[in-house]
């Protein structure tokens, strides 16, 4: 249990009649990198919006790094270390590249340090060039790696992403994959992706989630094998 | 602008003078809701709560103390800490954008119901009558702080409402420099995400709206001084109406369109005022509508996008 | 009956359809099969006239409905079953139907219907916010098929349902399509429920038709694990 | 007793003008998420359509009750036409586009009738209670202010237009896929508010008399019941009308207008800091 990042115990949150997560008991370990897949309203994104706070769960806890962050504020948990990419890139508009990063470094460093780290991330995702333009006027593959600059520039202790790839072509999957990789070097990471190519490229360990509840959590070729996973993708309804 | 300011007393009378001291009171009173809206982002429709509140705060002060000092303290603090409970509410309340706005709006208009009712003897602060829809006259003007006897002549209090307004204009220029502004500027971008960075995006906007309200405060007591009088009209559908057409009219999101916005309206005003051709309302309500429906961004940022957008020689690197 | 061509279509800044070519002809039950984020949902709605068309043409019994707004598709009879069934939550069951069609004569409309469904009419004076989400995908039917519709558009009817209500769908969407001769355009990620039920299957992946299959064809392994995503090609 | 009574039919009175001034705006905020600013004007054009109408020859009830309301509905109409529906979707630029509106209808009036204020005798006398008299022209707007919830509770639960209007309240996209033209829906949504101000404005007329700015008078009041009660229309305004009317009349009695005006403010930003999408945004959801 130390040695646990992030643990949740029967997290469950209720919309009117529907139960979007049900009873989730997840453990993630120090520098794990987990693959989170499921089909259409398996409850990926409202998990990850409850481990962010953006939703108050109906019941059960968020154990991270020991603190229990259960109901605490969006900005207070983040505060904690969990940054997150969102599925649809969330960002300022009106604002440069640079001034993304920015923003994020600057707010656990110094006004120098925050700016060597933003001249850092820029080289690492590759934006440079494009580092005054407005992020507004960005294409959406280019806009999915702002979010991930900014995520990475306020170096948190665990990464949440929720689709790093849509949108993406074949050579920026496999950049994006090599990427994941590499944070995962240092960060744990938690990632959702419906590219079963990429969860290949970077899964070890493979959360699967149907109707709001983990089905099964296995390795990657474990997984491929089961029936049960099997029927879910194809329709076959199985395993409610 | 220091220079103008310093040239101006020697080249214009004395009624010209004070026109242009009420002008300056009226820019620092357009940067306050600048501020808070075109960078907060904070739909405050009614930023004359605040300046009301400096106007009379100052009045009653300064009525009750016979000297000025601690009244425009006051002046610029009641309204600031009114904005900080209020925003308090607002913030923390997560009201959203339009509900926000209605509140702002309909506490000012309460404020000017409240004043208008305070005809009589009950209603007065220590020595100082409230007198409702009359007003408080003959309020005493600034003297030089310590030395109630020496009060500031029109020449002097022009240069303070012009060194005022320099502070404030530079005060904010420094402030969206700092952190703190830049985030206040990410916070009108993207609300969501700040809060995913870390930043507590309730205090910003509290901190925000607060110091806008001590602005418009010390624009209410420079108001309030230049006549020498204050009345619930500061609280007005069409006082808090200009400041919100000023804004429009220049723009969202700079502090010279404010500026420049309030200076259009203000002379445009004057003239309608002393010719009585048409109803002052009236124009201005096509003009409000006119730039809502057809300049929506306001005419600084316009022309600055037509400045982007037209090839300017000098200003064309190649990077190869 | 309808006729897509060089479909182009964004939802906000990101691209979802990029080039979409449809012929659905009267009669024909279409099924289009693909993964989240494929631009199913998109695609319906692009038919429907909620996400506004970039790029391409539709037409729909020879008019060009491109750019019409989309009351005017569906009093032209373009029904529309959406994902996530979107009943009236504050509304009666009865009075879901009635909005399917405001006419003269509703009632009478309405209780003809509900003859088809019988699951509903018990639940006539209940809110439809309170059904479980397979009565209200039943519902959903009936209130499209009330406004007499010539051609359905049909998003993940399987979506969260029970297994048992699956049954009850495939058994209603047959009598539509054989016994009605209602033409049918469904996507789905739900093979099987294809499978049994279209008569052509369009593969779609990012946003465009890959490529047409027969419905035999579906339960090939090859295919299977294509459609999955392990063995993409 | 007597005073009990009296207690009464003042509570009952704030209530009900409080219902009166804002069950128009509630109905367009409700409908289509658009809050009027230049609902006040509204109220004052129904108060001078009234007066000019009865000064005209017009019966005072036909001129407060039908061309009042005719009036104003007119002016909704054209104004949803010309300005709501261009900014449709934006609704910030709605919210200052109609605030350009007031300000326009208050020049246009004041060129028209100058700024002095107009008025109609109130009809009807007064009834004796005990040592007190109450007017009966304010029983009477009671009654109506009842009568008015009544019909619009009627109206959307049994006619077909009203079934169009929830349907279309709940969810506009999914009307339009079953052939129903939102439009239509909100051009008829702002007549029927605006026709309902202009009703208001009419019958408060002879009570407050009318001026370009009287407007102001009472928007913030019904802005603040509308934004409290939330988006169901008639459980909203009920419930805010009937806390905030009360709120005022008793310390306004009690103590002084001002502190009764005071009062109803700080009850309404309390109320909005607990619930912060109004009453029935939490309790009654669902409700009309």
């Amino acid at each position: 249990m130390s040695d646990a990042v992030l643990q949740t115990l029967g997290l469950s949150i209720r919309f009117g009649g529907v139960e979007a997560v049900r009873g989730v008991d997840f453990t993630l370990a120090e520098r794990e990198l987990r693959c989170l897949i499921g089909p259409n309203g398996a409850g990926k994104s409202t998990l990850f919006k409850l481990l962010t706070g953006q939703l108050k769960p109906t019941a059960g806890r968020i154990v991270f790094r020991g603190h229990d962050i259960t109901g605490h504020h969006t900005h207070a948990i983040a505060r904690r270390g969990i940054g997150i990419k969102t599925q649809v890139p969330s960002l300022f508009d009106g604002l440069t590249v640079r001034e993304h990063l920015w923003l994020a470094a600057r707010r656990t460093n110094p006004a120098e340090r925050a700016r060597a780290i933003t001249e850092e991330i820029l080289e690492r995702i590759g934006l440079a060039s494009l580092a005054n333009g407005a992020v507004g006027r960005l294409s959406h593959g280019l806009r999915q790696w702002v979010e991930l600059g900014t995520v990475l520039a306020g170096n948190p202790e665990l990464i949440l992403l929720d689709e790093p790839a849509a949108g993406m072509t074949h050579d920026e999957v496999a950049r994006t994959a090599e990427l994941v990789r590499e944070i995962n070097r240092t960060h744990a990471l938690i990632v959702v992706e419906h590219d079963m190519q990429f969860v290949r490229m970077i899964a070890r360990t493979v959360t699967v989630m149907h109707q709001g509840a983990v089905l099964v959590e296995d390795t990657m070729d474990q997984i491929m094998k089961n029936a049960t996973v099997r029927d879910i993708y194809l329709g076959k309804h199985g395993g409610s | 602008m220091v220079v103008i300011a310093l040239g101006v007393p020697q080249v214009v009378d004395q009624f010209g003078l004070l026109q242009l001291t009420i002008f300056a009171a009226m820019c620092i009173l357009a940067l306050s809701l600048g501020f808070v809206w075109g960078y907060g982002g904070i739909l405050c429709f009614g930023q004359s709560a605040f300046f009301g509140l400096g106007a009379y705060a100052y009045a009653v002060t300064a009525v009750d103390l016979g000297e000025s000092t601690a009244a425009a303290i006051l002046a610029v603090l009641v309204p600031a800490v009114f904005a900080a409970l209020l925003g308090y509410f607002m913030f923390y309340g997560r009201l959203s954008d339009v509900y926000l706005g209605v509140i702002t709006l309909s506490v000012t208009l309460i404020f000017f119901n409240l004043m208008n009712s305070t005809a009589g003897d009950a209603y007065r602060v220590g020595k100082a009558r409230l007198n409702g829809f009359n007003g408080m006259p003959s309020l005493p003007t600034l003297n030089v702080p310590g030395d109630p006897a020496r009060l500031l002549d029109p020449t002097e209090t022009f240069y303070l409402v012009m060194a005022f307004l320099v502070i404030v204009y530079v005060g904010l220029h420094v402030l969206l420099a700092s952190h703190f502004g830049r985030v206040v500027v990410a916070i009108r971008e993207n609300e969501a995400r700040c809060e995913l960075l870390g930043y507590d995006v309730r205090l910003h906007k509290l901190l925000v709206f607060t110091i806008g309200g001590g602005i418009a405060g010390l624009a209410g007591c420079l108001f309030a001084n230049w006549g020498a009088f204050v009345s619930p009209n500061v609280f007005s559908l069409t006082m808090t109406s200009q400041i919100i057409i000023w804004v429009i009219v220049g723009g969202l999101g700079t502090l010279v369109g404010p500026i420049i916005g309030c200076l259009i309206m203000q002379y445009l005003a004057t003239t309608l005022g002393t010719q009585q051709l048409a109803n002052t309302n009236l124009i201005f309500g096509i003009i409000f509508l006119a730039f809502v429906l057809l300049v929506p961004r306001g005419i600084v940022p316009s022309l600055r996008a037509l400045g982007a957008r037209a090839p300017g020689p000098s200003r064309v690197h190649d990077p190869a | 009956m309808l006729s897509v061509t060089d479909l182009h279509a964004r939802y906000g800044r990101i691209p979802i359809l990029n080039g979409i070519c449809l012929e659905v002809a009267a009669g024909e039950f279409v099924g289009v099969l693909g993964h989240n984020g494929m631009g199913k949902t998109t695609l319906l709605k692009t038919l429907m006239g909620f996400v506004p068309v970039q790029r391409g043409r539709i037409l729909f019994d020879g008019a060009d409905v491109t750019h019409e707004a989309a009351y005017v598709r569906a009093r032209r009879g373009l029904g529309y079953v959406p994902q996530g069934r979107e009943i009236f939550p504050g509304l009666s069951v009865r009075d879901n139907l009635r909005m399917g069609f405001v006419g003269r004569g509703a009632e009478e409309r309405v209780d003809a219907i509900v003859q088809t469904f019988p699951r509903l009419v018990p639940l006539l004076n209940r809110r439809g916010g309170a059904l479980s989400g397979g009565e209200q995908q039943l519902l959903a039917i009936a209130r499209c098929l009330a406004g007499n519709p010539r051609l359905i558009l049909f998003d993940e009817p399987t979506e969260g349902i029970q297994p048992s209500i699956i049954e009850e769908l495939v058994a209603v969407l047959q009598t539509l399509h054989r016994k009605q001769a209602l033409t049918i355009v469904l996507v789905e990620q739900n093979l099987e429920f294809i499978a049994e039920l279209a008569t052509r299957v369009l593969l779609i992946q990012k946003g465009a038709i890959l490529r047409e299959l027969q419905p035999g064809e579906l339960r090939q392994a090859g295919v299977l694990s294509e459609f999955i995503g392990v063995d993409r090609a | 007793m007597d005073l009990a009574a009296v207690l009464t039919f003042e509570i009952l009175n704030g209530v009900a003008t409080l219902v009166l001034i804002s069950v128009g705006l509630a109905i367009i905020f409700g409908m289509m998420r658009v809050i009027n600013l230049a609902h006040g004007e509204f109220l004052m054009l129904g108060g001078y359509a009234a007066i000019v109408a009865t000064n005209h020859g017009v019966n005072i009830w036909v001129a407060m009750v039908v061309v009042a309301p005719l009036v104003v509905g007119v002016v909704g109409v054209i104004a949803e036409r010309l300005i709501i529906r261009v900014l449709y979707g934006r609704m910030i630029d709605t919210l200052l586009a109609t605030w350009g509106l007031s300000l326009f209808f208050i020049g246009i009036v004041t060129t028209i009738f100058g700024n002095t204020v107009a008025g109609i005798g109130a009809p009807l006398g007064s009834l004796g209670v005990g040592r007190y008299s109450i007017s009966l022209y304010r029983l009477v707007l009671i009654g109506i202010a009842a009568a008015i919830l009544a019909v619009i509770f009627v109206a959307l639960r049994q006619t077909r237009l009203g079934l169009i209007a929830r349907g279309t309240m709940e969810n506009p996209n999914m009307a339009a896929a079953l052939g129903v033209s939102p439009p239509r829906v909100y051009a008829t949504t702002f007549g029927v508010g605006a026709a309902l101000t202009g009703l208001a404005g009419g019958l408060l007329a002879p009570i407050s008399g009318v001026l370009p700015t009287v407007g102001a008078a009472y928007v913030a009041k019904a802005f603040i019941t509308v934004i409290s009660g939330g988006t169901a229309i008639l459980a909203g305004t009920a419930a805010a009308s009937s806390l905030f009317g009360s709120v005022n009349q008793l310390l306004t009695y009690f103590t002084t207008p001002v502190i009764g005006e005071a009062g109803l403010l700080a009850a309404a930003i309390l109320l909005l800091r607990v619930l912060p999408h109004g009453i029935t945004g939490k309790l009654f959801k669902g409700s009309l």
